[in-house]
């Protein structure tokens, strides 16, 4: 039965995109994002060329994947150092990052799931502001106005909602802002993530739905998460999906900002599936090696984001070895004053940390409450 | 003027549209129907369906768009038809409209409006008292009128509140007439005394304060006089309300139609014993439903509190000793 | 963006199969039910001829619908007479009941919604008994295992993982029974319809997911429901979706056993998508009239899936006048009989009503809260 | 045997598969990982994965298929991988898993295994005590071990017992050691007394039990007797051990790390305050959780009871009046 559907491939021996094909079919002939794919799937030279991207942002979306990654590591030796409670790697999955986030305009909101740091510090946020939240000093380390940044979503799928009803708001206010929310494959399985597409399709919220399917959820695999396929249930509620390949920084750049501006053009939501690799642990709590198979992890460095953006930019005479040395010898130094600043960084007051953000509007007996605690808190 | 509890709340709607042009309407059947208890009546007619809309049928979704709508500047009055609908959006609730503001520094300025209670006849999962998971919410304000006007301060307060409210509607009340003042502000967190009296005092909320104004009349008749405390807010709880009558009265009972075990009653009843733990001439009583499903509607009048059963427990703190 | 695909019609003009036919193209290879039907959705007249029903069987789907739709009826007086307290007539929808339910095995478990009453009578429950349910006197009066019959479900959807579960056991115990869950169109806006669908593909649970599209959740059109297409969403979950006239009894009895003998084949979960239309008010608490127009609710009476049946079996010389005027004399008395039975039926003890049944092994303080609670009683 | 909870609770389903080959385990990740806690370690490789496997990342189908699961004939033991993750459940576990018999007179042998509680180091949502919320929900039974044997004992009786059963397992205490005894059999509804004492009587279950009885060594160096009460059922509630022991003391102290505020120690000062009105010498405190959501981790000992306030809490009953 797997295999009724020709359209419906239910393994994925790497990236299989006869799905994506007959999608395109489908839609391409109104499909403002599926216009710039080929058949095949992959971004087609024309729509490359289209990017209107010169050669120093061409440079810069490299620059920054080479330095989230960095930034990713250092989390992880902190996290190993014992300076993080919990680190949630997004190692592999950096052109997601990268692509969709610098593709949006920066008043468009972003809702996050948990492991989105890359996107976060592509939006300026404090690197090691952001990591107090793994170091249990602050549920929520940034003011998500001023970045244009919802705090993570711990609860999976949970997210999908608030993004749809953002943008139904944006609609309601006659803007012309899209919100871009992204979640993991297993959050496709939720029944939030169901009802969020459903409204979005109904009420036509600008809305990009970005998953960054990457084969697993904790230790069970994508064909474990679903018979069906992801990018294809779109259509079951009335706007277009598209699977793509989301190790390829311009897929992800060209088809986010194209499905961004279909928002914005008000002709609705737009479901992406970029498909990636979780390189690393699910979090540092994980132990991968009891549920998949390190040829399975090697199979994929083969296709790393960073290293294939690499050849196409040399080949292409944007980068060189020179150039090359100067970004990563930066993403050392950003590496080291993420760690510096850090551990810098100091402990809130109690009384704040834990009383402080609960209500907009304090009942009595809370301040009470909260005014004993501080005392106590003196005794000591 | 003269409304209905239902109509009340309509108005608070109406005047709440009017005064805050960010505050919408949205849920199952709001719009053309008006809601099944006709609560949203005439209100997409008057303010267009971009304010007062229907949803699909998805209460997790209707509280989830809620939470992004007051994250774009609104201010959501999404309603849940039933009480007994409400828990597939209690993962938002509790993990996210409850949490949002200590996570983000953002308020979520949401009022929840849910019909709840029993008393009406209906087929199950139409009369459920589910207030106590949420005044156990820290995050969460949760108020329950249970006059007309109180229907409408409360409700214009708890709108105007930049914190998220679980707004619970006695629906057995719906549709008792009563005198309402628009210009009265009704204040969150504050309980009132219904009635006056000595003797002993009577804690109700929502459904049960009619209930526990009918024994204060059958007790004065043997001259027995019951203060009659009407909660309003029970998170906050008004506990100096409570004391100063407790103060009076050395007595108390607690009133309410959720099953007794773990329900809101134990709170009052753990803060009075221990508040007036000097004070008090019997155990404080709990009158509520029985600890069952709510059962079918042929047998609901057992299930529920009544005047008798008030009546019991008073004259067991009153013998007490 | 509501016609971005053709395959996917966004509003129903009556009952538009366009979708069915490319659902058709697509899986009429492999889909045995899917080959049943005609591009243009109809039942083929092959598969008609292939139905294996004699004339006896086919009349006595025609008597079902009319008994159904006659205890409706009596059900309906007595809630307007205040004998019950509610009432959700199923008028319009009596092919889906009995072509689905007779296409079953006796044994095959039914999960209703809460608008099954003709389901139910033709699985033999009587239905005066299942009436006290509305009349305020159990809350399930029947023993679902004596008629494969689950109890009613009120919390839309919620039944639906329910149906999924109890197939992936049919599935663990290799035994060749099939589930079969029913719910209306606004159901699958649900969270819950959406994970039992998910569940479904995974673990290839043999259950059929009828929808009886009755275009209407209360007073939400199916437009204001959904943008997407119901029938079309089984793609997404990794199986076939099929919409088919759920006004031709013999297309949903054609449908549902094509369905449900490839389930017992070990084939996997099919969706069913009938199309119908809610004749009724939503319930005897409902007033249509404040959202629909009775221009809409005429057109669709000329579909009416008795008087199609009717003509049909009357040109087909299956069945005559006389046989009719029999069936409709047997119906009056069985409304009749219902009246009677249910104003007989006594009602229950308050103790067993209340207490008898929340648990198997009931804990000591539950036992002494009955005791007092029967004490009580006898003391007034 | 010496085990850890962790093991004792391995081991407990281990034997429950044995015994019934109608038990079945799945959930998320419970399969190849063996659990994100490594409860399920090793039982798929033992059992196979028809008996005990993974599912789709779904808190509410994988309550609503053990329902359908149950009534197929099996006895599902479904695990929810976090205390914050049970919410997407709500309406499956209060509308179906606890009424579902009330409506149908079939038993529903489900027991849902859930890690409870702070004090872990983690993150949002991963540190909740939701027992409360069940507690309150007629036609469940709530139960929550403190040592490794009574996780044993009380999670092969959750498995046996044919009504639903919400097994809240303290996962700050899944690594310590205990002996166990895998014949002893551990009845549900039955409190314990843990330590036997004279002067106070605190009252506590799961990951605050060992708090207790800390605070019960450092009572004894000043010559203070406390007697700790191990609830390990919630619903029912045991009553009787806890007026056996309130007869001796006269004094309470309930304790639990969910937030105060119509937290289950209302239900137990509610009804000690009720049931020993006459022999109190001072009012039931109450030590839990501050009334906030769960804090950052960084300052979740300040968010929990521990030893101290347990201590000041009988100090204060100690020193009442
Ligand atoms: C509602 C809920 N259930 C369970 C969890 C525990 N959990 C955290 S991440 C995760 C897997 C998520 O997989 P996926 O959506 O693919 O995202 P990824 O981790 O691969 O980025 C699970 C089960 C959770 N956080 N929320
Ligand atoms: C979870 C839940 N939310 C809301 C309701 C109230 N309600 C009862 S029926 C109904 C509409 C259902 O529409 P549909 O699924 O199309 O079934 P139909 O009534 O048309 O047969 C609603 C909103 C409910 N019963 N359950
Ligand atoms: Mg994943
Ligand atoms: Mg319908």
């Amino acid at each position: 039965m797997r295999d009724y559907l020709p359209r419906c491939p239910l393994r994925y021996p790497g990236i299989r995109l006869s799905l994506v094909a007959d999608v395109v079919e489908v839609i391409r002939a109104e499909d403002p994002v599926g216009r710039l794919f080929s058949p095949d799937g992959t971004l087609s030279e024309a729509a490359r060329g289209e990017l209107g991207l010169d050669a120093a942002a061409l440079r810069d979306l490299y620059r920054k994947m080479v330095v989230i990654r960095r930034a990713d590591q250092e989390a992880l030796n902190l996290q190993r150092q014992g300076e993080l409670g919990l680190w949630g790697q997004f190692l592999g999955q950096e052109a997601v990052h990268v692509g969709a986030t610098l593709a949006l305009r920066p008043t468009d909101w972003i809702f996050p799931s948990y492991r989105e740091f890359g996107m976060a510090m592509c939006r300026g946020i404090d690197p090691a502001e952001m990591l107090t939240l793994f170091r249990g000093l602050s549920h929520g380390p940034w003011d998500p106005r001023r970045y244009a940044f919802a705090p993570l979503a711990i609860p999976v799928a949970t997210q999908v909602p608030h993004a749809v009803g953002f943008a139904m708001g944006c609609r309601l206010k006659k803007t012309d802002e899209a919100a871009l929310v992204t979640f993991g494959d297993g959050a496709t399985s939720e029944g939030d993530w169901h009802e969020a597409m459903n409204f979005a399709g109904v009420f036509r919220a600008p809305v990009v739905f970005l998953c960054q399917n990457n084969f697993w959820a904790i230790s069970v695999p994508l064909s474990k998460q679903t018979a069906g396929s992801i990018a294809e249930r779109a259509a079951g509620y009335g706007f277009p999906g598209l699977r793509i390949d989301g190790n390829d920084i311009l897929a992800v750049y060209a088809a986010t900002r194209a499905a961004a501006d279909r928002a914005r053009r008000g002709e609705g939501p737009y479901l992406i599936e970029a498909v990636t690799y979780r390189m690393g642990a699910h979090t540092s709590s994980d132990d991968p090696t009891r549920y998949r198979l390190d040829a399975d992890v090697q199979a994929w460095s083969a296709k790393d984001p960073i290293t294939r953006y690499k050849a196409w930019l040399m080949g292409a005479g944007i980068l060189d070895e020179g150039s090359d040395r100067a970004i990563t010898e930066e993403a050392e130094g950003i590496g080291r004053e993420i760690r510096e600043k850090l551990l810098r960084l100091p402990v809130p007051e109690p009384g704040e940390a834990i009383y402080g953000r609960v209500y907009g509007n304090p009942p009595e007996p809370f301040l009470r409450e909260r005014e004993e605690f501080e005392a106590s808190l003196e005794q000591d | 003027m003269e409304a209905t509890m239902a109509k009340a709340i309509n108005l608070a709607l109406r005047d709440s549209l009017a005064a805050d042009s960010n505050a919408l309407i949205f849920g199952e059947d709001v719009g053309a129907l008006g809601g099944v208890f006709r609560i949203t009546d005439g209100l997409q007619k008057e303010f267009g369906d971009e304010r007062v809309f229907d949803t699909p049928l998805a209460e997790s979704a209707i509280i989830g768009v809620a939470i992004g709508l007051a994250l774009r500047g609104f201010r959501p009055i999404p309603e849940i038809q039933f009480d007994g609908f409400i828990y597939p959006a209690f993962e938002q609730i509790v993990s996210h409209v409850a949490k949002y503001r200590n996570r983000s520094g953002i308020s979520l300025p949401i009022t929840i409006r849910v019909p709840f209670g029993g008393a009406i006849g209906a087929v199950e999962h139409h009369s459920e008292s589910p207030e106590a998971y949420f005044a156990h919410t820290a995050g969460l304000k949760v108020v329950t009128p249970a006059t007309p006007s109180d229907a409408y301060g409360l409700l214009r307060a708890s709108i105007a509140d930049d914190d998220p409210v679980v707004f619970f509607e006695p629906k057995a009340r719906y549709y008792v007439k009563d005198t309402i003042d628009q210009a009265a502000t009704v204040p969150l967190g504050k309980a009132c005394v219904r009635q006056e009296g000595t003797a002993v005092t009577v804690i109700a909320y929502g459904p049960t304060v009619q209930t526990a104004i009918q024994a204060a009349r059958e007790a004065s008749k043997a001259d027995t006089s019951l203060e009659v405390i009407d909660l309003r807010s029970l998170s906050p709880l008004d506990m100096d309300t409570i004391m100063a009558s407790v103060n009076k009265t050395h007595r108390a009972v607690v009133v309410h139609e959720a099953p007794v075990f773990c329900g809101f009653g134990a709170e009052v009843a753990a803060r009075v014993s221990h508040d007036a733990f000097d004070l008090l001439e019997a155990p404080v009583q709990r009158v509520g439903g029985l600890n069952v499903p709510y059962p079918p509607s042929r047998f609901e009048k057992l299930y529920l509190p009544d005047v008798d059963r008030i009546l019991e427990a008073v004259d067991h703190v009153l013998a007490y000793g």
